[in-house]
């Protein structure tokens, strides 16, 4: 009764945790004027630092899962690579926040704070192997995600866009723990392996446990911003201060998803049957939805947001295959939208006019003539989120596709090839408007290094990543292996 | 046995006609109190139950805490008694009904409720005998050691909260322009104006 | 030997095509003319080594194309039917060079012309020596587009260049034909080569060929399907309406194309083919039955058309049906020796109708014409013979005569004796035709050159003889028109045959309208010679002695005369039938089919859909909380529902 | 890492070297830059030219199956790999490839003065995906390239393009785009029950009927789409009227035949039951394609437009070829491919020429060009006779394999196809001559100058071995005939197993049922 | 009668019901939609401590109370957002929050 817990799996997350309260004390003690700056840079070596935690810890591959906090977090290769995912998210994000944060009158050091809390809310939601270790972590994350969305405090957009993703989410987190309840009371567990043997010894699925499922997928989908749960997300994605919905749209949704797979996958893996329907069609919605509604936007961050809908509706699309081949492409798929989202957002951080941002597509009219590089750079985003090869955001739906045609998933797959190619008018639209359009105001000169780094660097993977992608999907693989052992 | 009946069904009762009043009430500051009320029968429903910890908790944090701070941004913001707006009505019957087909099927779930002998075995934390420990203690011995993690995980959450609130709503408006009037009794006309001289036709 | 004479042409058109600037109009015209000389009297000598004992071989160049068993190589096939067609088309060729270096002289693009000339003579040289099937279309459409090119060679004008796309098209027509009739041979002799498919050929007797799913007799509608194409190229009625407009063209090119040589490539090719064309009784029949109508056809047209050279043309078109007859009653040796006596005197006509044409200014109608006998005599003599050649104009039973007379008489002949239903169609149709083409000459060569003159008087003042390289060149003709009947007679189509013709012609044993052709009774042969003295009688009373006449006859038989006159509407129905719905159908598939139905419904139209769809969506997308908690409410539920109810 | 590669690679990636030297090095947008961006990229694409002759050189013309073949593992957990290779059914596509883009960038030279840093870029890239794509060995990494060309194809019909350039580059992309999608489906497909994404492997590999049938509908959705066939071809006169010359060139020489190649490799080979099933339907296509899209040339109005046209009508020939399965049309079909690759690219230039010049590709404006271009009107005229299909050009070699072997798969087919022949002669004939005959009358058209000595260059190439193809065609086929027989025997062995296994079927289910009553 | 699981759970499902509703049927102010969360987590709680009591399992009384402390964080949050909200918009009715749409 009285034994320590194994901390030594969890140590990523107990060291963010110790350095963001270590944060919070330099924060307050450092001059007013160079807070800001000085926690930023601290906040992005202490999640570096944690990354290299995350390899260090869960570097060995043969140990298999490690257990730590008496069953409750766990510690396997899936974890560790969607850790790493989400580490880099946040680096990135707060990498282009800089500039931004510092010119809108954000420049408060809890805004970096804030985003290692909602980090460390999804290194505790990747590593969850319990119910409630899964609220607290969705939960850490929610909270410090509704804050900085309205971070921007006296602006009624990014207010609004903090107060609707409040509500649903908090809606979502109701539906989340009634399906949760549901779960408890029809497997008489809450941790993870125990629900798992609970489903195993029962010969008929009770129907409370199906819909206590569905509570749960509900719940994350609204997580994910998957459709019909995803109404927040262009609200939101429009509303919020732009570095913050580049954030938003990598590391949270990362966390989300792999909390999603893990739930789906380990004590509900027995399951797919039952929910794999749900999963279908809720990717179906998404892909469509992602598809159609993008094209009549004209703010490049709402297009940003349904353009992630529709590529989380791929993503579930492996999800919906289940099995590792599934799994593994969700996770290639993932990665790969990381990697383009943050060069998106990179860009979409660059549309400033005279110190004002602009968050037009119009407004990029004839960047290729003014900003070459950065035009180019999102062209070459653009293709990829498009899926065109030889972009790396072919490969992606290349591994969903492949999963779901493994499983068999013919209909799904077939809409979304028709998707992908409605979905491929808007990116295309955005090229076009960059470098078919005669140019309009030249956006300013002068640059944020850090951003200008993110930016290139993403572009660049884009392309010269595709030669060497078995460096993400190996690692994939592997997780993909660690979440699926028995 | 009467006793429990009785007891569950003033207490359900209580709370679901509350429930229905939080939703209705034209005005918010009635909501807020309804809504502890409702909270005090639930706490009633956790008694009968055996969970006189959380029952205390739900009335001392929730009712003691939330619910004030509740009525206390009501009373802050000064909302009017708003009027039943027509989407209310207009939205009633389709809410009504997809409401009540939700429900039935989780009553319905609920009814389906059966344990297995065997799946009884997966408890991770079974309740000590009464004898043992009280519910409080039982609680007690748990929360502190088995789940610490999430015990900790709260309180990281509880400190986002906090700092979250203090963030959003804490003023220290730097580029406000704020009347100082000894500034401008101060100001003197010779330390503020220059004349300048003007050739004429050559302009400034 | 046989290759210098294939390719000093070419040679020829190539250094005077591309190289024409700096070898100036003199450089280009005695080049390609020397090379013609040259290949002419190779020819010749080339024509008496191969036909004094018949022999025939194969001079092959190189591959061109293998696949599979469909192999060919670019070949020189050397027998007799190739020699006569190598003297015909070199000497002419070689004349109307010559020819056109004075009648060109103004010319600003003389290099070119006789580029293309010599361009003509090379493809025209290909399609006679060709062993094989797709040598001799190469040589096909090479003698298709050279006539398109020389036939719009004045590219200012907009007739010309309407009527060389006419004559290509129309040409095309008929080279499907051919080409179908090629794929058909190749599917069941397995070659395209001509000693291959003519050793194949009798086995095939009596096989069938499903053919736009019906079954045929193989041979037969092989036979006809290239026959198709010899009735595009040597304008066999339906697909003639090209050659009259062809002479919007240069004169000389009228006399080397039309009249000699291109046109004659349908009866050369028939001929070539008869170890094919002998085993189908009922492709005789048709090229009998085509061939006959299209001399009487065009004997009709000619009566009253009024350009000079149209007549010529039309007359071209009636003589080439009179081969064509002839070669339907497997008188073969007949149509090739009509062929070349033709070809003599027909480009003695045209060039003699470009002489007046040159001296008139450029004038072509014959209605302003008149009384030109004593300024330009040497032309007028010319033309007369010419006429008389073409009438068929000589003394039955002795060598007597010019040489259409020997040629056309042994064709009517053998079309009588070939005792069959076509055989006397063609004969009577024939001996029509041949009273008409007197008629015809006559009243050609009394408008022109009799009565008083018609032209305006500064025209008059113009009028000369033409320069001696425009007459000289043409006594080769005469000597051709007067002498080539007497002198071929006996090779071609007298005792000689057999040894002069050798294994290039096939004529089963059972055909043997040529072989009794000397036994038809005597009125038979009689009968042309006197249709054709009355034709020109009556031309005489017509034009010379009631010039008022023609003009009441037209009154009174004015439906005729309009039939006549505008060539039996041919064109009209053509133009109705193709070249209008064409356009009409294309611009139709264009508006109606490519852009309001196919982008319409298809890229257009899914696109504006998608757009209204998009719209719709956002309009989902309220910006009120309620109903995004609404849309999730309802997914749940859903979902929810979905399992209680299956369950 | 790079052992496996050879000068297949070096001519697949070399362009790219090229591209992303220009984009690395050259900077500025004045005259400098443009022309150092100019003579780089001729140089490379010069380079490239050099090195797929010498992939010629090595290249053995008795061998039916793949050579040069070059293996690097890429994404072993699916089994995909860089392979690359060459049979005889690719070679000459290659170096079409590589001979187009080199004349397409001179022919660029003056036409295009904006960005000219970037389009030398998008030209090179493209030929780096076209070169890629005809020597992909894998099935995905032709996929790869397959798409990859939309990249640089959109951006040079979007950037550089005409007053519809919009419409017509999204229309080209996303049409495209969803045939090939549908194929990326079956692709996938074909991997889960093949195991291999190897074409070599893949052609071995048996499907079962039912599930060809859907296959090759999806390969047919890419592929069709790309030809393009009749009545997916509306793209088609779009694209190719809005793109600047030079594009218009590459679209018709090259990429228009990554459909045909499409169905050599992939259809015939692997679907030859479906083939087999579905080649009356494709023949139907063909013929519709051919009289109808002539007939609409006939009525067009802007010479881009027409010679669009004409090149569906002449690609119905070669879907008509290919689907007729014997050796005389697949032959046929892969010089008519070759010979549409340069004549109609020629005849682009040709447009490109006088739209230099005037500025406009309204055949109104024009006529009479003769009098004073009489070098182009010559050059013209070649290539008219080509495209019409006259004997000693190229274009009748093709025309005619095809029509023979089209014959022995169908009559109908033929004469169906013989009458584009008169159409085909029709339009071709009526353009040139309202172009370039008639009187020069039109002010603007007196001062017209003749081609320069760069536009001599760029085709004289052209003029070369359109004549060469048509007078001694055996250079061209002899070295891919072995690889036709191969596939023609592997199809017709795949064909007749298919048949007996059937007729095994039937045998088993008699014999069944034999049992079943009794029988036995 | 006997009172049993289904009894308590049909309460919860009510009340869960009525929260679900009070969301989106709700048009007059913010903090209402906020009640009707907290009344869903209630019914959430319910549901917690019935199924602990009747499977003999204290880990839903744990759940429970980690549901309670997140549920007060969560009210502290959105009562600060709904604070900034209001002091930009100068409203909280739900039919004023539609800024951004489409």
């Amino acid at each position: 009764m009285t034994e320590l817990p194994n901390f030594q799996p969890a140590t990523p997350e107990i060291f963010l945790a110790a350095a963001s309260m270590v944060l919070m004390m330099v924060g307050v003690f450092v001059k007013p004027k160079q807070a800001y700056r000085t926690v930023n840079t601290l906040a992005i070596l202490s999640l570096l630092a944690a990354a290299v935690l995350v390899i260090m810890v869960g570097g060995s591959t043969e140990a298999g899962p490690q257990l730590a906090m008496f069953d409750l977090f766990i510690m396997d290769d899936f974890a560790v690579f969607v850790k790493i995912l989400i580490l880099i998210g946040s680096v990135a994000a707060l990498i282009m926040s800089q500039g931004y944060v510092q010119r809108e009158g954000m420049a408060r050091f809890e805004f970096p704070i804030l985003i290692v809390f909602a980090t460390l809310g999804m290194l505790m939601m990747a590593s969850a192997n319990d119910l409630m270790a899964l609220y607290i972590g969705v939960e850490l994350q929610s909270l410090s995600l509704y804050v900085v969305a309205s971070f921007q405090r006296d602006s009624l957009r990014s207010t609004e866009s903090g107060l609707k993703y409040f509500v649903l989410g908090a809606l979502s987190s109701g539906l989340l723990l009634y399906g949760a309840s549901l779960v408890y009371g029809f497997s008489g567990a809450t941790q993870f392996d125990l629900i798992v043997q609970s489903i195993a010894s029962s010969e008929e699925t009770p129907l409370g446990l199906i819909v206590g499922i569905v509570f749960i997928i509900a719940a994350l989908a609204f997580k994910v911003s998957a459709a019909p749960f995803h109404m927040w997300t262009p609200d939101v994605y429009e509303g919020a201060p732009t570095p913050v919905t580049a954030f938003f749209s990598v590391a949270p949704k990362v966390a989300a998803m792999a909390l999603l797979l893990r739930v789906m996958l380990d004590p509900f893996g027995e399951l797919i049957i039952e929910w794999r329907q749900v999963i279908v069609l809720v990717s179906i919605l998404s892909m469509l939805l992602g598809a159609f509604a993008a094209i009549a936007q004209t703010n490049i961050k709402r297009l940003m947001a349904y353009s992630s809908i529709g590529h989380i509706g791929y993503a579930l699309m492996g999800l919906a295959a289940g099995g590792e081949i599934g799994l593994k492409g969700v996770l290639v798929y993932l990665a790969i939208y990381v990697v383009m989202n943050i060069g998106v957002f990179a860009c979409i951080l660059t549309m400033k006019v005279q110190d004002r941002m602009v968050e037009g597509i119009e407004d990029l009219a004839g960047l290729n003539s003014h900003a070459p590089i950065t035009a180019l750079v999102l062209l070459v985003l653009m293709f990829s989120m498009a899926g065109i090869p030889p972009t790396i955001g072919f490969f992606g739906k290349y591994y969903v596709f492949a999963a779901a045609l493994d499983a068999e998933l013919y209909a799904l797959a077939i809409i979304g090839a028709v998707t992908s190619v409605v979905s491929a008018f808007y990116y295309l639209r955005i090229i076009k408007v960059m470098y078919f359009d005669e140019p309009k105001e030249a956006f300013d000169k002068r640059q944020p290094a850090g951003l200008r780094g993110v930016m290139v660097t993403s572009g660049f993977l884009s392309v010269a990543l595709a030669p060497f992608l078995s460096v993400i999907v190996t690692p994939a693989g592997i997780a993909a292996a660690s979440i699926l052992a028995p | 046995m009467i006793v429990e009946a009785l007891a569950f069904y003033l207490f359900a009762a209580v709370a679901v006609a509350c429930g229905v009043m939080v939703i209705t009430s034209k005005n918010p500051v009635h909501s807020v109190l309804f809504l502890i009320l409702a909270f005090f029968n639930a706490a009633g429903l956790f008694v009968i139950q055996g969970a006189e910890f959380l029952a205390m908790i739900l009335v001392i944090v929730y009712v003691g805490a939330v619910a004030v701070l509740f009525l206390f941004v009501v009373m802050m913001l000064d909302v009017n008694f708003a009027e039943l707006r027509e989407g209310f009505a207009k939205y009633l019957p389709i809410g009504a009904a997809i409401g009540i087909v939700l429900l039935a099927e989780l009553v319905l779930i609920g009814a389906g409720w059966v344990f297995g002998p065997d799946v009884a075995g997966v408890a991770a934390s079974p309740t000590p005998a009464l004898s043992e420990a009280t519910n409080t203690e039982a609680i007690g011995r748990i929360l502190y050691t088995k789940y610490v993690y999430l015990f900790q995980g709260a309180g990281m959450v509880l400190l986002v909260a906090m700092v979250g609130a203090i963030v959003l709503t804490l003023r220290q408006r730097s580029g406000v322009k704020r009347q100082n009037i000894a500034a401008q009794v101060a100001r003197d006309a010779k330390a503020e104006v220059t004349v300048v001289k003007v050739p004429t036709g050559s302009g400034v | 030997m046989e290759a210098a004479i294939v390719f000093l042409p070419l040679a020829g058109a190539i250094l005077a095509g591309l190289f024409g600037r700096p070898l100036g109009a003199k450089g280009a015209q005695w080049l390609t003319s020397g090379l013609m000389v040259i290949a002419a009297v190779l020819s010749w000598i080339v024509l008496f080594d191969i036909t004094s004992e018949g022999k025939s071989y194969t001079v092959t160049l190189f591959t061109w194309v293998a696949s599979g068993s469909f192999a060919f190589d670019w070949a020189l096939r050397m027998d007799s039917l190739t020699a006569v067609m190598l003297i015909v088309v070199t000497t002419v060729s070689a004349v109307v060079h010559i020819y056109s270096i004075g009648y060109m002289s103004h010319d600003p693009h003389q290099p070119r012309f006789f580029a293309y000339l010599s361009f003509f003579t090379f493809s025209m040289l290909m399609l006679v020596t060709a062993d094989n099937l797709v040598q001799m279309f190469f040589g096909w459409e090479g003698v298709g587009v050279a006539s398109y090119l020389l036939i719009g060679f004045w590219f200012q004008k907009p007739s010309a260049n309407a009527a060389a796309i006419k004559a290509f098209l129309v040409n095309r027509v008929g080279d499907i034909g051919f080409a179908l009739g090629i794929f058909a041979i190749y599917v069941m002799t397995d070659s395209v080569n001509l000693t291959v498919i003519f050793n194949t050929i009798p086995d095939l007797v009596g096989t069938k060929l499903v053919f736009m799913g019906v079954e045929f007799d193989a041979i037969t509608v092989t036979a006809l399907l290239l026959f198709l194409g010899a009735m595009g190229k040597s304008a066999q009625l339906g697909l003639h309406t090209w050659l009259p407009d062809a002479m919007e063209g240069p004169t000389p090119v009228s006399a080397l194309i039309h009249a000699a040589t291109m046109v004659t490539a349908g009866v050369f090719m028939v001929c070539r083919l008869s170890p094919l064309f002998e085993y189908s009784e009922f492709a005789l029949a048709v090229v009998t039955i085509v061939g006959a109508s299209t001399a009487f056809f065009a004997a009709t047209v000619g009566l009253t058309q009024n350009d000079i050279k149209r007549v010529i043309a039309y007359s071209t078109c009636s003589q080439l049906g009179y081969m064509f007859f002839a070669a339907g009653v497997s008188a073969y040796p007949a149509a090739m020796f009509h062929l070349t006596t033709h070809a003599f005197f027909k480009a003695l006509l045209f060039l003699g109708a470009g002489s007046v044409i040159h001296a008139m200014s450029d004038e072509q109608d014959m209605r302003r014409m008149g009384g030109l006998a004593k300024l330009i005599p040497v032309t007028y003599a010319f033309m007369w013979i010419g006429s008389l050649a073409l009438m068929g104009i000589g003394i039955p039973g002795t060598p007597v005569g010019f040489a259409g007379f020997f040629s056309k008489d042994i064709v009517l002949e053998a079309a009588y004796a070939a005792e069959t239903m076509v055989g006397g169609y063609a004969f009577w149709l024939g001996l029509i035709a041949a009273f008409m083409t007197a008629f015809y000459s006559g009243r050609l060569l009394f408008m022109t050159f009799h009565g008083t003159s018609r032209a305006d008087e500064k025209t008059l003042a113009h009028v000369h003889e033409s320069p001696r390289v425009m007459i000289w060149p043409l006594y080769i003709l005469v000597l051709g028109s007067l002498f080539a009947g007497v002198a071929f007679y006996g090779g071609f189509v007298g005792d000689g045959m057999a040894n002069f013709w050798g294994s290039s012609i096939l004529i089963l044993p059972e055909n043997q309208a040529l072989a009794n052709a000397t036994l038809v009774p005597i009125w038979v042969k009689a009968a042309p010679l006197a249709v054709g003295l009355s034709g020109l009688a009556l031309s005489y009373w017509m034009y010379v002695k009631r010039p008022d006449a023609p003009a009441a006859l037209v009154v009174r038989i004015r439906e005729l005369y309009l039939f006549s006159l505008n060539k039996w509407y041919f064109d009209e129905l053509f133009n109705f039938l193709f070249v209008r719905p064409s356009f009409a159908i294309g611009r139709f598939f264009w508006k109606r089919g490519d852009q309001k139905t196919i982008d319409g419904l298809g890229p257009d139209g899914v696109a504006q859909t998608t757009l209204r769809a998009s719209k719709g969506v956002s309009l989902l997308q309220t910006g009120y909380v309620y109903h995004y908690a609404f849309a999730m409410l309802i997914g749940v539920v859903v979902f929810v529902t979905w399992y209680v109810a299956t369950s | 890492m790079f052992e496996g590669f050879g000068w297949l690679s070096i001519t697949i990636f070399l362009p790219l070297i090229g591209a992303a030297l220009i984009l690395l090095l050259v900077r500025g947008d004045d005259e400098d830059a443009h022309r150092n961006a100019r003579y780089a990229a001729l140089a490379t694409s010069l380079f490239t030219l050099i090195a797929s002759l010498i992939v010629l050189a090595n290249f053995d013309g008795t061998e039916a199956g793949f050579q040069l073949v070059e293996t690097v593992a890429w994404l072993p957990d699916l089994s995909i790999s860089y392979t690359v290779g060459v049979d005889g059914v690719s070679i000459w596509f290659i170096l079409l490839s590589t001979l187009l883009t080199p004349l397409c960038i001179l022919a660029s030279w003056e036409a295009i003065k904006k960005r000219v840093r970037e389009y030398m870029v998008a030209f090179l890239v493209l030929e780096t995906m076209m070169v890629g794509m005809f020597c992909a060995l894998d099935i995905v990494l032709f996929y790869v390239f397959f798409e990859g060309v939309l990249i640089p194809m959109f951006l040079i019909i979007g950037v550089w393009g005409g007053g519809r350039r919009v419409y017509a580059a999204f229309k080209f992309f996303l049409y495209t785009l969803l045939g090939s999608v549908l194929m990326l489906v079956a692709v996938l497909v074909m991997y889960w029950q093949a195991g291999t994404t190897d074409i070599a492997l893949l052609m071995q590999h048996d499907f079962p009927f039912e599930l060809e049938f859907w296959l090759w509908l999806a390969f047919f959705a890419s592929f069709a789409v790309k030809v393009p066939m009749w009545p997916v071809h509306t793209w088609l006169p779009d694209a190719h009227v809005e793109a600047p010359t030079a594009g218009s060139v590459i679209l018709a020489g090259v990429l228009l035949k990554m459909g045909g190649y499409g169905f050599l490799r992939f259809s015939l080979p692997m679907f030859p039951e479906a083939s087999d099933f579905f080649a009356p339907m494709v023949f139907w296509l063909s013929v519709i394609a051919v009289i109808y899209t002539s007939l609409v040339a006939l009525v067009q109005e802007d010479m881009k437009k027409l010679i669009a046209y004409s090149s569906v009508a002449h690609m119905g020939f070669v879907t008509a070829a290919i689907f007729s399965i014997n050796e005389q049309a697949i032959a046929g079909s892969i010089i008519q491919m070759l010979s549409h690759g340069l004549v109609s690219g020629a005849l682009f230039l040709c447009v490109g020429v006088v739209y230099d010049r005037l500025h406009t590709r309204d055949i109104e404006r024009y006529g009479g060009l003769v009098e004073r271009m009489p070098k182009y009107a010559l050059v013209f005229m070649v290539m008219t006779l080509a495209s019409v299909g006259l004997p000693g050009t190229s274009g009748f070699v093709g025309e005619f394999l095809i029509l023979v072997g089209a014959f022995q798969a169908s009559t109908w087919l033929a004469v169906g196809l013989a009458s584009g022949m008169v159409l085909g002669a029709a339009y071709m004939l009526f353009l040139y001559r309202r172009v370039v005959f008639g009187k020069l009358v039109k002010e603007d058209l007196m001062t017209m100058k003749d081609m320069n000595a760069r536009e001599i260059a760029v085709f004289a190439p052209l003029v070369v071995l359109v004549l060469w193809m048509g007078i001694y065609p055996s250079s061209f086929m002899e070295p891919i005939e072995p690889s036709i027989q191969k596939l023609i025997g592997d199809y017709q062995a795949a064909l007749a197993a298919a048949e007996s296994r059937d007729a095994g079927n039937a045998l088993a289910l008699l014999s069944d049922a034999a049992t079943a009553l009794g029988l036995k | 009668m006997e009172i049993g699981l289904a009894h308590y759970l049909t309460v919860a499902a009510i009340l869960f019901t009525l929260g679900l509703m009070g969301i989106f049927l709700n048009r007059k102010n913010v903090i209402v939609i906020l009640m009707s969360v907290e009344l869903m987590l209630l019914a959430v709680n319910i549901n917690l401590v019935s199924f602990s009591t009747h499977l003999g399992d204290l880990t839903g009384q744990i759940f429970t109370m980690f549901v309670l402390t997140v549920a007060a964080a969560e009210a502290a949050i959105g009562l600060a957002i709904l604070v900034v909200y209001y002091r930009n918009r100068a409203s909280i009715a739900v039919d004023d929050i539609n800024a951004m749409k489409g």
